[in-house]
């Protein structure tokens, strides 16, 4: 029982970080945007290709990891969404379901169908009673933590990251106040993409690397963030958390071919219940 | 220059299929109160958007301080001290008090402390709320923190849509005596009132809208003694 | 094609995005195989049966989900499409699942050869798309429609003309879902095997492609555009007999690119489809209000 | 979609094919040329394997022709993606047959693929050829017109589960990819351990997902001696770091194409003690060492392209029996094929080309393939496939024990 809590937070640690840049693109962006699956596979494979193909130590694989997560959401933004902007959000929504389509299949034409793995070897966990973890594993934890309280303090305490909240509030009266959202769509994305190839490093280390590994991952991010609130950092943490349990319980109860479905069936009965979400504001009626 | 701030000539504006106010001339002087009256769908709040940059204009020119502003986004128009509050989300609910006063001199934060010292003067039952999240307000609280972030912009010209709407009556009083405190300050105002007695009693200007088009114009208390206007937009009868 | 025109009627005329479409596709199918095949019903009946069942499922999933905003509804949608696959992989007693149903009955068959069934099918098939496109302009161009389209355009709007916009949405959604059910069914007796791999989310991503390249709420534009991604889905594949430098695992991986690009591309500069709804403005348009 | 699937055949079909005809001199002659189809699992859940299976055929179509075809025809080859998904696959098959003219499909995979476009080869009169192993084949297979170049699931299953308790493990725990593959293979090797050695009914994950720590905890519960999970190598790389990471020790037992070089090269050395076993190639055959080379890969001792080789046993058999027939008309080739690969007495070949010389010297032949010796039982499945089981040592396979399965 202990082992599944302890399973539950690995995995919420590994969908944390990118629910929070989810809902953080969804607030400046306003649409939900499901490329975060190709996001992320550009992410684990550019750190692959550094740390495999060029011998790279990992953790410079990481940090490329991280670049090349910023400037594929930048200029994916730059050259489709931002011209879009006026679209309809579900127009959007249809675009970067394409554009998953187009970043992996990219991924794949590139580096071949094959699973691969980082140059790190597997290790044996350390036991305490009754619960084994990793060294790496409580690394992959300690990294999400440090995510998010870094994304809080980046939203709290500059004066750039209260502007981003403000734009995600309301962005009309912010347009008025004199914030420009081009300023603020650049430095959403280039962080949120940093997020996103960041966790596409820990998904890959986690899980194995091949280009549908992002497409995996999409539902139960998407799962997260909405159960936390779009837009709220710390809800973003709570609803990884409470899916990574979710699905790690749901097998005690569920044949254990169903647990894609707790994903869906969270977001769902969320969203009729309470679609603010746990953390969100509700939204003004006019 | 003239003392105008604002001068509004001929123009036209709307969203999508045709246009919503048409040949609007309209002009603000330094320092003073306008009160826009009309009825529901005059394109009371659509004039004023427009000023704003927030709704685009079709045709004709807004002169801000006798600077062509016509055409530019609203980012850029309050970049020459215009401070827009809209009638509804006019405050950014998850960002506390002060973030949100914050926001209002985001354009010169290096003025942001001496401002913010005017403003928590002029509304100090703010004092206390400093990090409270604005969502968590009430409704009069809320309308202090829309008005205190607009004059953080330290703006010439302050458009305010319906500033009392839904306020209870005693807050309309205060909402009117601080709109007058304002303008002792040297900050021209122009407003979209539904009280529109309460309004044109604090007005030099008043104005009458219909059908997109400005149908009177005059010093406000000739509109108050006016007869038609009376009946028509007041609801008093003389 | 059904399928895109029942996905019309729900998303262009009442602006409701469902992204569930390869569940109710799903349910049609499996309902139209299972009572052809294990309960040994006619299989024109079973046909009729299993859109009526999509029907009856879309009546529930809208009555609970009407309320939600598009993009969540989207995903809500999604979802649906998701649990029906697995109900339909894990289910083994009913649906035999991932080794597929097989369906030993035909409909319409009076002992043809197998070339002239295929024309006879195609017929059957061509005939209902025909009705089905009948209803659809009718209900398009009917006081109802424009209430429908007038939903689309401003909630408020609507509500203000007093009609009951839940009961018209919903009652869309159900239309639309006994298409999707009928077209499953149909397709379920066309292939004789039906697995749920066939029923990935992937198909609503195809369909949507046919309705949005053709023009949204416009039944004509939505037959161009099922022809024009029909042609590049498998038009793409004819570029393998032409281009030899890349082997075909390659040209699998560009194939799809090449969807995604396209579908991109139309989105970005032909926001309402090819063939634009005729005297409408552009509800893409966000009124900055 | 469902009118797509039959208006697309015949309207868009014949639009591009009449814009094919004018752009491509290759089609002008299509009369002529002897037209055959590949379908492999270029994407999708075969999409390790497809590349080099679509890859064999092409070769070894190159060589026939080069070497003058046959019958005096050149085969035009088409390729086609199946995406391992049976959906695509029919549409793909329709195609195939209609505008191409195929007289045969090779290189099916996934048994859903090959079990799919089944009914559409059955009403045009298609050979099939399938690297695939449901049991349902030779069921559904009416017409006798598949034939299939893999053993079926249990029997390899079986094979394994034996070989199992042979090495003298008490206590399993089974679990597998929710497939019917898969998912047959382990019914086989529930068989031969029986239920007195199972701690737990055997179950099913699902592929795609973000975590599978639920379900190898699950397995995991009770300490098993061995775990046996037949699985495909990306699911299977995922599971198995999740198993090395929760610290077990026992046996780990799964299928070879789940601990493939590529998740060798991913787990690194964590790979060493994994069990698996599958069906190989002859690997001291004469015609395997050809593939190899043809291939231009090294003998490494390791098991390569389990697929490839069983493709390019698929289009030479092929070629043999349509020169053998003398026509390419179904009913003839079938029997043909029989009698190109099956029975004692006839001379063996390794390779089409040998193959085409002696049947026009009038030799009886029976080919013997890279994947197998290809001798097929009246259900035109294999008679049987050396199974051999290995242990990953230091990052290599190394033969434990090799089962014949007759």
């Amino acid at each position: 029982m202990a082992q599944v809590i302890v399973n539950g937070i690995v995995s919420a640690a590994l969908i944390a970080p990118p629910a929070v840049a989810f809902s953080m693109l969804f607030g400046i962006l306003r649409f939900p945007n499901f490329a975060i699956g190709g996001y992320i596979t550009v992410g684990v494979f550019a750190a692959y290709a550094m740390n495999v193909p060029l011998a790279l130590p990992f953790w410079v694989a990481a940090l490329g990891a991280t670049l090349a997560g910023a400037v594929i959401v930048w200029i994916s933004d730059q050259i489709i969404f931002r011209p879009m902007r006026t679209s309809a959000p579900v127009t959007l929504l249809v675009v970067s379901i394409a554009l998953t389509f187009v970043l992996e299949h990219s991924v794949r034409l590139i580096f071949g169908p094959d699973v691969k793995g980082f140059n790190l070897p597997l290790e044996r966990p350390i036991t305490l009673g009754q619960i084994h973890i990793t060294r790496s594993q409580i690394h992959l934890i300690g990294t999400a933590l440090f995510i998010i309280v870094f994304t809080h303090l980046l939203l709290t305490r500059t004066r750039t990251g209260r502007a981003m909240r403000a734009m995600a509030d309301n962005p009309e009266l912010a347009e008025v106040r004199g914030i420009r959202s081009t300023l603020i769509r650049v430095v959403a994305t280039l962080y949120c993409g940093a997020l996103l190839g960041l966790s596409g490093v820990s998904a890959g280390f986690d899980l194995a690397i091949e280009p549908l590994l992002g497409w995996s991952l999409t539902i139960p991010i998407i799962a997260a963030a909405i159960l936390g609130g779009i837009g709220s950092v710390y809800g973003a943490m709570l609803g990884a958390v409470l899916v990574g349990l979710a699905e790690e319980f749901s097998t005690l109860i569920l044949p254990s071919s169903y647990k894609i479905a707790v994903g869906f069936g969270i977001i769902a009965m969320l969203l009729l219940l309470r679609p603010q979400g746990l953390l969100g504001q509700p939204e003004i009626k006019k | 220059m003239s003392n105008a701030i604002l001068r509004a000539e001929g123009v036209y504006s709307g969203y999508g299929r045709g246009d919503i106010i048409s040949d609007v001339n309209i002009s603000v002087d330094r320092a003073s109160i306008t009160t826009i009256i009309g009825p529901n769908g005059a394109g009371k709040s659509t004039f004023i958007k427009t000023v704003a940059g927030v709704v685009r204009r079709r045709a004709g020119r807004i002169l801000i301080d006798g600077y062509d502003v016509s055409g530019m986004s609203p980012s850029d128009v309050s970049r020459h001290a215009v401070a827009y509050v809209p009638q509804e989300r006019n405050i950014f609910r998850s960002l506390t008090v002060m973030e949100n006063l914050e926001m209002g001199a985001w354009i010169e934060p290096r003025k942001f402390d001496s401002r913010v010292a005017r403003v928590l003067d002029l509304f100090p039952a703010l004092n206390a709320l400093k990090v409270v999240r604005a969502g968590n307000l009430s409704g009069g609280q809320r309308q202090m923190v829309a008005f205190g972030m607009a004059l953080m912009v330290e703006p010439k010209l302050l458009l305010l849509d319906e500033p009392s709407a839904g306020l209870s009556p005693v807050m309309v009083e205060q909402m009117f005596a601080v709109i007058q405190q304002v303008r002792e300050s040297g900050i021209a105002i122009m407003m979209v009132e539904q009280n529109a007695i309460q309004a044109l009693r604090v007005s030099d200007v008043g104005a009458v809208m219909s059908a997109g088009r400005v149908a009177m114009i005059g010093s406000a208390s000739e509109l108050l003694g006016d007869r038609e206007v009376a009946e028509l937009y007041l609801g008093t009868r003389t | 094609m059904i399928l895109a025109q029942g996905l019309n009627l729900q998303w262009g005329i009442t602006g409701m995005v469902n992204f569930g479409v390869a569940g109710f596709y799903a349910i049609g199918a499996y309902t139209g195989g299972i009572l052809s095949t294990r309960v040994g019903l006619p299989p024109e009946l079973a046909i009729v049966l299993a859109a009526a069942g999509a029907g009856v499922v879309g009546l529930i999933v809208s009555l609970l989900t009407m309320r939600l905003r598009e993009d969540y509804f989207a995903i809500v949608t999604l979802g649906f499409g998701e649990i029906v696959r697995l109900l339909a992989l894990n289910e083994d007693w009913l649906t035999e699942g991932p080794r597929g149903l097989k369906i030993s009955v035909r409909p319409f068959d009076f002992g043809l050869t197998n070339a002239s069934y295929a024309l006879v099918y195609l017929g059957a098939v061509a005939f209902t798309i025909l009705i089905i496109y009948v209803i659809c302009e009718r209900i398009r161009s009917s006081p109802y429609g424009r209430v429908l389209r007038a939903i689309r355009e401003d909630d408020v709007v609507a509500s203000v003309l007093g009609k009951n916009i839940v009961r018209f949405r919903v009652q869309v959604f159900a239309i639309g879902s006994i298409f999707m059910g009928l077209a499953g069914a149909l397709f379920a007796h066309y292939v004789q095997n039906i697995s749920p791999d066939t029923f990935m989310p992937m198909i609503a991503i195809f369909i949507w492609m046919s309705v949005i390249v053709g023009g949204y709420g416009n039944n004509r534009g939505l037959l161009l555009g099922a022809g024009i991604v029909m042609v590049i889905l498998e038009g793409s594949r004819f570029l393998g007999d032409f281009v030899s430098f890349v082997n075909s695992q390659q040209l699998a991986s560009i194939r799809i690119i090449l969807i995604g690009c396209i579908l991109m591309v139309v989105l970005r500069f032909k926001p309402r489809g090819l063939i634009p709804e005729p005297k409408f403005s552009s509800p893409f348009e966000r009124t900055p209000d | 979609m469902d009118f797509s699937t039959s208006r697309r055949r015949i309207l868009t079909g014949s639009a591009i094919a009449a814009l094919g005809s004018t752009l491509s001199p290759r089609l002008l002659y299509a009369n002529d040329a002897i037209s055959i189809g590949s379908l492999t699992p270029n994407t999708g859940g075969g999409a390790p394997y497809g590349g080099n299976m679509a890859a064999a055929i092409r070769r070894t179509v190159d060589q026939i022709n080069a070497s003058g075809g046959v019958l005096n025809r050149q085969i035009k080859l088409t390729q086609e993606d199946g995406e391992t998904n049976p959906e695509t696959a029919t549409r793909a098959a329709d195609k195939l047959i209609n505008v191409n003219q195929v007289i045969a499909i090779l290189g099916t995979w996934a048994s859903s693929v090959t079990l799919g476009i089944m009914p559409k080869c059955q009403s045009a009169n298609i050979i099939q050829m399938c690297t695939s192993s449901s049991d349902d084949i030779p069921i559904r297979d009416t017409k006798g017109l598949c034939f299939n170049f893999q053993i079926l699931n249990p029997v390899w299953g079986r094979a394994l589960g034996k070989m199992a308790i042979d090495r003298g493990f008490k206590q399993f725990k089974l679990m597998a990819l929710n497939n019917d593959f898969t998912r047959s293979i382990l019914t086989g090797f529930e068989e031969a351990i029986g239920p007195g050695r199972l701690l737990e009914k055997p179950f099913y994950y699902n592929a795609n997902q973000a975590s599978y720590k639920a379900e190898v905890s699950r397995l995991l519960e009770g300490n098993p001696d061995a775990v046996f999970i037949p699985a495909y190598v990306t699911d299977f790389t995922s599971v198995y770091k999740d198993i090395y990471r929760a610290g077990y020790k026992g046996q780990v037992i799964t299928v070879t194409f789940a601990a493939s070089e590529p998740f060798k090269k991913a787990v690194g050395a964590a790979a060493d003690g994994i069990l698996h076993g599958f069906p190989i190639p002859p690997l001291d055959s004469p015609a395997y060492k050809q593939y190899l080379q043809e291939a231009g890969l090294q003998d490494n001792g390791q098991i390569q392209h389990p697929y490839g080789t069983a493709c390019r046993d698929q289009i030479s058999v092929l070629a043999l029996a349509i020169e053998k027939a003398g026509t390419t008309e179904a009913e003839a080739v079938k029997r043909a094929i029989y009698d190109v690969s099956t029975g004692p007495g006839k001379k063996v070949v390794y390779n089409v080309l040998d193959g085409l010389k002696a049947l026009r010297a009038g030799e009886k032949i029976n080919y013997s393939g890279a994947g197998s010796a290809v001798e097929f039982d009246q259900n035109r499945q294999l008679i049987g496939r050396d199974i051999q089981l290995y242990q990953i040592r230091n990052g290599r396979d190394e033969i434990i024990a090799t089962l014949k399965v007759r």
